[in-house]
């Protein structure tokens, strides 16, 4: 028996990981996976508290979160290869053209 | 009442904007640009000439009203109406208006299309602000004058232009904001926009958290005012717009530009807040007097003509904010006369530097001297709108600064002694300058083969010289219908004046 | 007991998985790290009696989305991370405001999240049960989707392509 | 039931003149625009003695007619009123007759000046706002006439605006006199608040009921006070004298006219007019009384040492002014308009020889220059005679009269005025005599008049267009303006020598001499047999008002009769003491005369010898004490540097402008600030949001435990 | 509803009109996306492009259908929700489809951009924004959000030659992704406080938690990280820094898009959640982001020399605007802001148009010094900017003229005086660096004489449209806002 706030704490130390990866990786495609990491901890969030309720659209809305995240995988790795082209580095500290 | 009545002030008003849109459609022949532009104001002045013609001089209230819902949701109405006050000023503007594009005729010669159309735009703002009875239309139209104005101030003036226009637009938008804000207060509170309703519901006393809000009310009304007039210390936007205006536009923002500040503290700050008004009034005076004496004193020692004028411009208006918070009868008709015979006569300064610039292209007065040697008549104009604008007897400068005067020296004798002073400051300014521009030989060669005034230019001047003396002589004529409003404005204020007693 | 015992390592994996993400330098080593993660994750959802979920995440995430992602860090030859300084805002204000962000959340959530307990398999969701849901109450988000995915393969059509154009270039000089 | 007299004709004659040649003068010959303004002013004169002819039959005086309404604000009005009695019958009379006069001496005066019809034009202007001035029936219409007046000496002083000394002595004529319009003005303000009007009938009822503020300083003080000031400018008085002496510049006639005859009396005529109020309030009075004696003595002494001929008019003109300000001082208003009169005959006489004398020799005004005249041109020798004895107070000439009675009366009030009155007599006659002497005695010192044959005035040029002949002239005026050489006044002629005028300027001189000789014998006093008709004349202005006047300023109150309240009755003192006194006025004014005739007929040397020894004291009334630099240090060049520097470079541009300028500045750096947040690295942006967040999350969360 | 739920396992017909413009805009899209192969290259810029012009067209008919009175209410098992409010942003998110699709011909061709998916994905797009502002179910929300992201993800990088598209494309995805993420947490937390997704069951829930005395710390977590999410999409500070960045190196009628139509659907989505769901504390926060948006936007403009990122700029501050709307309270400032958004939109749209269209290929001119004498280059150019600038700026007889006007009187009527005055300030602080364009355009003299290309036929009819817009909102604003504030009512 687990109470479910282990889960939702797990679910946000997750969550930080990715922010914090966001905020310190460079290669963008490993910041992309920062994201991933964060929807993931959103992911459990959502099965634990559809335990909760006792109701299972969160485990539905999980469904879609994972459907976004591929239709964003796709498109955001093809960015990234826009981006490798046009600059023909992956690190995002040179990737700033645009500023001020 | 005739037909003609309900709806002359939206044909007055609008009668230039339409002849703006029309004149987009004449083809860029220059010549009868300006004949359009010309019988589009002389129509304007014609139809506003009704306007004196049926006033009824012995009422108080306001009169040709025209009263139309034009937004339901925020109460807005199309609502115009003159009184004594508001029925000079508009006639003011119809009668400059011409002579503006008459003094264009030669000195625009490039985009001549658009300079009329900005003009006729800006007459209609103009108008519009005098007119508008109610709070929205009234800010409606006192923005829509900017935008026309800074143009024409941006893209036919001179040397510094931009940085004249930029100024001018920030200056006056900036302390606009302040006066949206109050309107919209009162819009909360009131559920209205329309002047005569908010007054009565202020003077009702049935406007909830009015006793806080009053001060800030007022002030948001008298700091947009106060930027437009212009009162000392935030008046510097004022000389630099005068001296980069092309001459049109310098003729429109003295003549008529500077009252809609005076104008609208008459209107809104003494007639919505006479209580505010009463306890500010010390202040304001003394801004006023400061103005009046510093805004002389520095056009004393003005190397340029126009900005001379522009600072004689800050004194005068001086006068009339003291005018108008002195409280008293003869400061208030005072005022009003003041904006009228300063508008015709300031007006008239203008066109006549204007007339030298078109000649020679410059301001500086140290590249004249002995003017009225090549140019006699010019000379004898300029004398005589000198003299008007320092209040000579009989001309119409005098008229309003006595009237003030004497007010100001009924409410607080040391605000009448201060500013009297301002009666040899004028003289100072303006006579050294007239000696030094047109007495003593000619020091520049170029100067010498000036030619006179011609044709358009004489045209143009001859209505303001016959206006000044006619306004001297019989200002009657004016301050017969300024009174009553005057009188009813300052209703408010006896009755206070009778409470503090108590 | 169990239970906690399975949770707690596969916490502990996927938070070691999340750390070695950020540590690693080289994009294949955090990928890597980012399927353990999601593989642990798939464990707990199935702790929790969501098996559908579970299942999917193993398919669509570990599988499709992490195979995609290394495929593209091999098609760019993605080599280590360079330690390049260029955000000093990320590190002054960014790094504290996700330790407050984390420290926050988790105090809310252990102090006031309600005190349920979740035993193993609590809220089984069988895919009949789930497709009930897609399928009616959820039909349009679902439908609607289709267009989210449509969407995801023009944008990697048009984005990823070639650009013709640097082709020609490249052909006429 | 009162005739109307349509007193309005009176000014409006004028003024038709001065519109018909001021419009369409450049189009008319020169005949033309000297009949116009003949006929124009010599009718006002007319109509004026018909006028003066009705008096006797109004039925009440003073007699009012209001034309029109002219403002009104609240209860406050003012119409186009005017009032006549008495005294504005004397003002109007020697403002029509001498302004006539000199019309007629200007015709041959200015006939070969530029600008002739602008020149009659101004002389018309000017009798329509003199006459304003005098008949006004309340305050503001003479303030009209006052300002106007004050135009028109502006326009006159400036004539001949080529000249830049003549073109800044009319600016300062004009600035000079607003400062005394200011307290005019602050005058008429107070007796608005106190009275509710400037009607001079209604204000002087109302302030009959007040008793003298013979303590403490009230408010008809302040008036009077105020009131004096505007005087003060107007005719001269110091401290606001400066500007007469600089108003020479401008055409003789004008001087004469303008600065001698009539506006500058307008003051002397304003606090007789108000003399109701002056009457109530003994401390300015004795003000005012103080200022006529030192400025009679003091510009007197600066009349000394000029050597311009018709400086030492203006300096005399002032001096004499002062007289008559003393004469009010010591409530002897019509004794001082009874001065007023005679003066603007032998001051107007005077002015108008020098000018002949001027004419005769081409220009030439240093009286150094002069010398021996008297036989050239005899006519103007004669006349000038006439007036110098009359202005020096010899017996039987006018001002004999009317300075014995000043003096009389000074006495009356205190024994320290008498003493300055007759210094200043003496002096007076001191310095006509040089005058007389220098210019039509010894031997003429000019060189010839036939190389001054100076080439057309400058001002002409405006006429150019019309005068064809004289282009080449203008033109040549143009050059010698443009490389800086002062252009004169200059009388052009061709023909050359010294030779007497034309008889349109002979007859007014003769004209005027006989006034000078006979004028003041309608108010000889009873001590010399007289019956002083004119005291009796006034006496129903200054009398039917005068109230229980103390006169108790400065001097013991028994030395002042009571009887004195009433003018033109006799006084107590008994015709003894006022002969001795008359005798020693006469005998002061052959003593000056005596003195001159030494110093510039027997020795001529002697003036420089002493100007030697007594360098200073001759420096500094040559220099005219330096007013005019003390002015311009004290008040003028502070004015314009703090305008320049503290006010327009330093709270204009330096405050106001660089606060604003600065606020912009201060704005695009904080904007230039600002975009650096906006580095373009996406990891910061990550970092601002994130802490965005968490401020986000942090506030609701405190929001949610509250 | 749950009428429809036991009798039919299918939606009922009227349930297909409540998601008639999606529909529509997606068949158009499919058809966009078929005929693409099909067609030569040239020639599918234009058949492709009126196609995509028929299917906004079909949408504005399609909304107006749908605005009969028999359709309003919930459809899809309380998945969407068609009611006055839902209808007004439908017809935004047309109307400025229709204009960016007329802006985009001349400018798809100068910069040789691939017509069919271009059109496809705006069509597409705005089928998200369109359930976005319908949708009354988080999972819908998330999902319409997520389309309407991703296309614009992409149509930022449309220029994907061009190194600054591809950036700014990177830049909006990686930070819209994260915010997405926060967005996603926020509503995680949200069903773990209230065991639903769905708005109306939320709003009952809180409201009963908060009647009970103190609602679930949660809801306040969720409520704040969803404030994140939609904070970022609608560039609210702190939220706002990716916008200069993305509009710059985005196409501008992409910028004329993605700045206008998302933008009022996540004000829809905001409103939605704000007011629905009466999310407590929420005027304070909303206080601050609009002061800080405002003053933030402001003044990072004003010293700004490029054009697109000034006009990014102002949009900060713009949704620094609307948000004061937010602030107030739902009575005055919904109809506020919907005003606000849709004449926010006519002149934005417009105004990127036309620097689009002066930009020319490249997107080569964008800096001020390139507008200096524009006036006299191209005086109708110039003019229509200018009055564009000016409904900007909030200048009478201008849209934005009446939505400054409402917002702030909304914001004083909630007696919000001190957020007023702050919008007030600021708003006159901004006619700066507006003016500043303006000066520019009119009062310097040209750099380059070279002749601004004419204004094509398509891109006319969208100027007038929209300039029509502009002027109608700033004369005759009333039907609209009364329109708006109807629909208030029926928003609860």
């Amino acid at each position: 028996m687990v109470p479910l706030s282990y889960y939702l704490i797990l679910s946000a130390i997750l969550f930080a990981c990715g922010v914090t990866g966001f905020l310190i990786k460079r290669n963008i495609i490993t910041i992309f996976m920062s994201i991933e990491l964060m929807l993931n901890g959103v992911n459990l969030s959502f099965v634990a508290f559809a335990v909760r309720w006792h109701n299972l659209s969160g485990q539905v809305f999980v469904f879609f979160v994972m459907v976004v995240a591929a239709a964003e995988a796709a498109v955001g790795l093809a960015i990234i290869i826009a981006v490798f082209r046009t600059r023909e580095t992956l690190n995002i500290d040179q990737v700033n053209l645009l500023k001020l | 009442m005739n037909g003609l009545d309900s709806a002359i002030l939206t044909l007055i008003t609008f009668v230039p904007a339409a002849g703006a849109l029309l004149l987009v459609l004449v083809p860029r022949r220059d010549r009868d640009i300006r004949v359009f532009a010309l019988g589009i104001s002389l129509l304007a002045l014609a139809l506003s000439l009704h306007l004196p013609d049926h006033f009824h001089r012995d009422q108080a209230g306001f009169q040709f009203e025209q009263n139309v819902p034009w937004i339901p949701a925020p109460n807005i109405h199309y609502h115009m109406g003159i009184d004594g006050i508001s029925l000079w000023l508009v006639l003011l503007t119809t009668f400059l208006t011409p002579l503006c594009v008459l003094i264009s005729w030669r000195s625009i010669h490039e985009r001549v299309k658009e300079f009329f159309i900005l003009l006729l735009l800006l007459e209609t703002g103009l108008i519009g602000v005098f007119v508008a009875l109610d709070l929205f239309l009234f800010y409606f139209f006192w923005e829509a004058t900017l935008i026309p104005m800074a143009l024409l101030i941006g893209v036919f003036g001179h040397e510094r232009r931009v940085y004249a226009a930029v100024k001018f637009f920030l200056y006056t938008m900036i302390a606009s904001v302040f006066m949206l804000a109050a309107i919209l207060w009162l819009y909360a509170k009131t559920g209205s926009f329309d002047f005569t309703t908010v007054q009565t519901a202020i003077r009702g006393g049935g406007v909830e958290g009015m006793a806080a809000a009053a001060p800030w009310l007022f002030l948001g009304f008298f700091i947009a005012f106060a930027v437009k007039v212009p009162l000392f210390p935030v008046h510097t936007w004022l000389p630099d717009a005068h001296v980069e205006a092309p001459t049109a536009g310098s003729v429109l923002l003295a003549g008529v530009l500077l009252k809609m500040g005076t104008y609208g503290m008459l209107r809104f700050n003494l007639g919505l807040f006479p209580e505010q008004s009463r306890l500010n009034a010390p202040w304001i005076a003394i801004l006023a007097m400061v103005g009046i004496i510093y805004g002389a004193l520095v056009a004393m020692v003005q190397p340029n003509l126009k900005k001379l004028i522009a600072y004689s411009s800050i004194s005068h208006l001086g006068f009339v904010v003291l005018g108008i918070f002195s409280f008293t009868s003869a400061g208030l008709n005072g005022a009003m006369f003041i904006m009228l015979a300063h508008g015709v006569s300031t007006g008239a300064l203008f066109m006549l530097a204007g007339v030298i610039y078109e000649r020679r292209h410059t301001y500086q007065i140290s590249q004249f001297g002995g003017l009225a040697t090549p140019m006699p008549a010019y000379s004898t104009f300029f004398l005589f709108i000198v003299l008007a604008s320092l209040g000579l007897p009989l001309l119409n400068g005098f008229i309003g600064e006595f009237l003030v005067l004497s007010g100001a020296f009924q409410a607080r004798t040391w605000w009448g002694v201060i500013a009297t002073t301002g009666v040899i400051w004028s003289a100072c300014y303006l006579l050294w300058m007239y000696q030094r521009v047109f007495f003593g030989a000619v020091t520049h060669a170029e100067n010498l083969s000036l030619r006179d005034l011609d044709l358009h230019e004489r045209v143009a001047l001859w209505p303001t010289a016959v206006m000044a003396l006619a306004m001297g002589v019989a200002p009657l004529l004016w301050l017969n219908a300024i009174a009553p409003a005057v009188d009813s404005t300052l209703a408010p204020f006896t009755q206070l004046a009778r409470r503090v007693a108590r | 007991m169990l239970h906690m015992i399975l949770f707690l390592a596969f916490a502990v994996l996927s938070v070691a998985g999340a750390v070695n993400l950020l540590i690693q330098r080289h994009p294949i080593s955090s990928a890597l790290s980012l399927v353990v993660v999601m593989g642990s994750l798939a464990v707990e959802y199935l702790l929790l009696g969501a098996e559908f979920v579970a299942a999917v995440q193993v398919i669509v995430y570990a599988g499709a989305i992490m195979v995609l992602f290394v495929f593209v860090i091999m098609l760019l030859n993605a080599g280590e991370e360079e330690r390049t300084h260029g955000s000093r805002v990320a590190w002054l204000l960014g790094i504290p405001g996700v330790l407050a962000l984390t420290v926050i959340i988790c105090w809310a959530l252990v102090e006031h999240s309600m005190a349920g307990v979740a035993a193993i398999g609590a809220l089984p969701g069988p895919p009949a049960d789930i497709a009930e849901l897609l399928f009616h109450e959820f039909l349009l988000p679902f439908e609607v989707t289709s267009i989210l995915v449509l969407i995801a393969i023009m944008g990697a059509v048009v984005l990823a392509a070639r650009p013709e154009s640097v082709e020609q270039t490249k052909k006429e000089s | 039931m009162t005739p109307n007299l349509h007193l309005w004709l009176l000014p409006v004659l004028p003024l038709v003149g001065a519109a018909i040649n001021g419009l369409f003068g450049k189009r008319f010959n020169r005949r033309a625009v000297a009949a116009v303004a003949l006929i124009f002013s010599g009718s006002a004169f007319l109509i004026a003695l018909w006028v003066a002819s009705q008096l006797p039959k109004m039925s009440s005086l003073p007699h009012v007619e209001t034309v029109a309404g002219w403002l009104r604000a609240g209860t406050f009005r003012a119409d186009f009123s005017f009032y006549l009695d008495q005294l504005s019958v004397v003002m109007l009379l020697v403002v029509t007759g001498v302004g006539f006069l000199i019309h007629v001496y200007s015709v041959g005066y200015m006939w070969e000046e530029g600008g002739y019809y602008r020149f009659f034009s101004y002389l018309n202007l000017f009798m329509f706002f003199m006459l304003v001035l005098v008949l006004a029936g309340n305050y503001l219409l003479l303030f009209v006439g006052w300002e106007g007046v004050g135009l028109a000496s502006y326009l006159l002083i400036g004539f001949f605006f080529l000249r830049d000394s003549a073109a800044a002595a009319g600016k300062k004529a004009f600035i000079v006199n607003r400062v005394g319009d200011f307290g005019f003005l602050l005058a008429l303000f107070l007796i608005i608040q106190h009275f509710g009007t400037l009607d001079f009938d209604k204000v002087f009822a109302a302030v009959e009921p007040y008793q003298g503020e013979t303590a403490g300083f009230g408010f008809l003080t302040a008036i009077a006070l105020l009131l004096t000031m505007g005087a003060c400018g107007k005719s001269a008085q110091i401290p606001l004298y400066v500007w007469l002496p600089d108003a020479m510049e401008g055409p003789t006639p004008v001087s004469a006219l303008i600065h001698a005859a009539t506006m500058v009396t307008a003051g002397v005529y304003m606090v007789a007019r108000s003399h109701v109020i002056f009457e109530r309030a003994p401390s300015a009075l004795m003000v005012v009384a103080i200022i006529g004696a030192l400025t009679a003595f003091f510009a007197a002494t600066i009349g000394i040492a000029q050597t311009d001929i018709k400086k030492v008019l203006a300096y005399s003109t002032i001096s004499q002014l002062g007289y008559m300000f003393l004469a009010c001082g010591v409530a002897a208003f019509s004794a001082g308009i009874f001065h007023l009169m005679t003066h603007a005959f032998f001051k107007g006489l005077l002015f108008l020889a020098a000018g002949s004398v001027i004419h005769s020799i081409g220009g030439e005004q240093d009286m150094r220059k002069m010398g021996g005249l008297r036989t050239r041109i005899p006519g103007t020798f004669w006349t000038m005679t006439v007036a110098t004895f009359a202005i020096a107070g010899i017996p039987p000439f006018a001002g004999f009269f009317s300075k014995d009675e000043i003096l009389w009366r000074a006495y009356q009030a205190s024994w320290a005025y008498w003493l300055v009155g007759l210094l200043t007599a003496f002096i007076t006659s001191f310095y006509m005599f040089r005058l007389w002497f220098l210019t039509f005695f010894g031997q003429y010192r000019g060189s010839a008049v036939a190389s001054h044959s100076h080439v057309q005035p400058a001002p002409g040029v405006i006429e150019v267009a019309n005068q064809r002949p004289r282009v080449g002239e203008a033109e040549n005026a143009q050059a010698r303006g443009l490389s800086g050489t002062p252009v004169q006044e200059s009388r052009g002629h061709e023909h050359g020598g010294i030779h007497e005028s034309p008889t349109v300027m002979l007859v007014p001189l003769a004209i005027l001499a006989v006034l000078s000789l006979v004028g003041g014998w309608i108010g000889v006093p009873g001590s010399l047999g007289g019956s002083n008709r004119f005291d009796k004349f006034l006496g129903p202005v200054f009398r039917s008002t005068t109230p229980a006047l103390t006169q108790e300023h400065e001097r013991p109150a028994e030395s002042v009769p009571p009887e004195r309240e009433t003018e033109g009755a006799e006084p107590q003192t008994g015709h003894g003491t006022e002969l001795v006194f008359t005798a020693i006025s006469v005998i002061t004014a052959f003593a000056g005369f005596g003195l001159a005739f030494l110093l510039y007929w027997k020795r001529p040397e002697l003036p420089d010898q002493i100007a030697a020894s007594f360098h200073g004291i001759y420096q500094a009334v040559a220099n005219k004490y330096w007013i005019d630099e003390v002015y311009a240090v004290i008040f003028v060049k502070p004015l314009i540097s703090v305008s320049a520097l503290v006010f327009w470079r330093g709270i204009d541009q330096g405050v106001i402008d660089a606060t604003i300028d600065g606020s912009a500045e201060g704005a695009r750096e904080l904007s230039d600030n600002l975009r650096h947040m906006q580095s373009g690295n996406l990891r910061s942006y990550a970092g601002w949001v994130a802490i965005g967040a968490t401020g986000v999350i942090a506030y609701m969360l405190w929001v949610g435990m509250r | 509803m749950t009428l429809i739920q036991t009798t039919a396992a299918l939606p009922a017909a009227p349930d297909y009109v409540r998601i008639l413009p999606e529909i529509v805009l997606s068949i158009f899209g499919m058809a966009i996306m078929l005929l693409d192969p099909l067609i030569d290259e040239r020639r599918g810029q234009r058949l492709l492009g009126g196609v995509a012009l028929a299917g906004s067209l079909v949408a504005v008919v399609a909304t107006l259908f749908q605005a009969q009175q028999q359709f309003w209410g919930s459809g899809f098992w309380d998945m969407v929700k068609v009611d006055a409010f839902s209808i007004f942003f439908h017809f935004v998110v047309a109307a400025v489809l229709l204009l960016v699709i007329l802006s985009s011909y001349e400018y798809m061709e100068v910069q040789q951009i691939r017509a069919g998916e271009y059109y496809g994905l705006l069509l597409f797009g705005a089928v998200g924004m369109d359930l976005m502002s319908s949708a009354v179910e988080l999972v819908l929300i998330f999902i319409a959000l997520e389309i309407s992201s991703i296309s614009t993800y992409i149509l930022a990088g449309f220029r994907r030659r061009s190194a600054i598209s591809t950036e700014s494309s990177v830049k909006y995805f990686l930070l819209g992704s994260f915010a997405t993420a926060f967005f996603l947490y926020g509503v995680a937390l949200i069903f773990g406080a209230t065991g639903s997704t769905s708005i109306p069951r939320i709003s009952a829930a809180l409201t009963e938690y908060i009647s009970g005395g103190g609602g679930p710390l949660l809801a306040y977590l969720g409520i704040a990280l969803m404030f994140v999410g939609l904070g970022f999409k609608v560039a609210a500070a702190p939220f706002h820094i990716w916008t200069p960045d993305v509009y710059e190196g985005a196409p501008s009628p992409v910028v004329g898009f993605m700045s206008t139509a998302p933008k009022a659907a996540v004000f829809a989505v905001l409103l939605r959640i704000m007011f629905q769901i009466e999310a407590p504390g929420r005027i304070w926060l909303i206080w601050i982001a609009a002061a800080l948006s405002m003053t933030l936007g402001n003044i990072a403009a004003l010293v700004q020399d490029n054009v697109k990122r000034l006009l990014a700029y102002s949009s900060i501050a713009h949704a620094g605007y609307l948000l004061v709307a937010f602030a107030s309270l739902p009575e005055n400032g919904i109809p506020a802001a919907m005003f606000y958004t849709a004449s926010y939109a006519a002149m934005n749209v417009g105004a990127f148009a036309v620097v689009g269209h002066f930009a020319s290929a490249g997107e080569r001119y964008v800096t001020l010094e390139d507008y200096s004498g524009l006036g006299r280059r191209s005086p109708v150019l110039a003019a229509i900017l200018t009055i564009f600038l000016l409904s900007l700026i909030g200048i009478p007889i201008t849209g934005g003229f009446f939505a400054k006007f409402y917002v702030f009187s909304a914001a004083l009527q909630a007696n919000l005086v001190g957020l007023a005055i702050i919008a007030v300030v600021n708003s006159a602080v901004a006619a700066y660096y507006y003016l500043r364009l303006m000066v520019v355009m009119y009062m310097r003299e040209p750099r380059d004489e070279s002749p601004v290309p004419a204004i094509p036929s398509r891109l006319g009819i969208a100027l007038g449209l929209s300039l029509a817009a502009t002027i109608y909102l700033g004369i005759l604003p009333g039907r609209i806002l009364e329109y708006a504030a109807r629909s208030v009512a029926l928003l609860r």
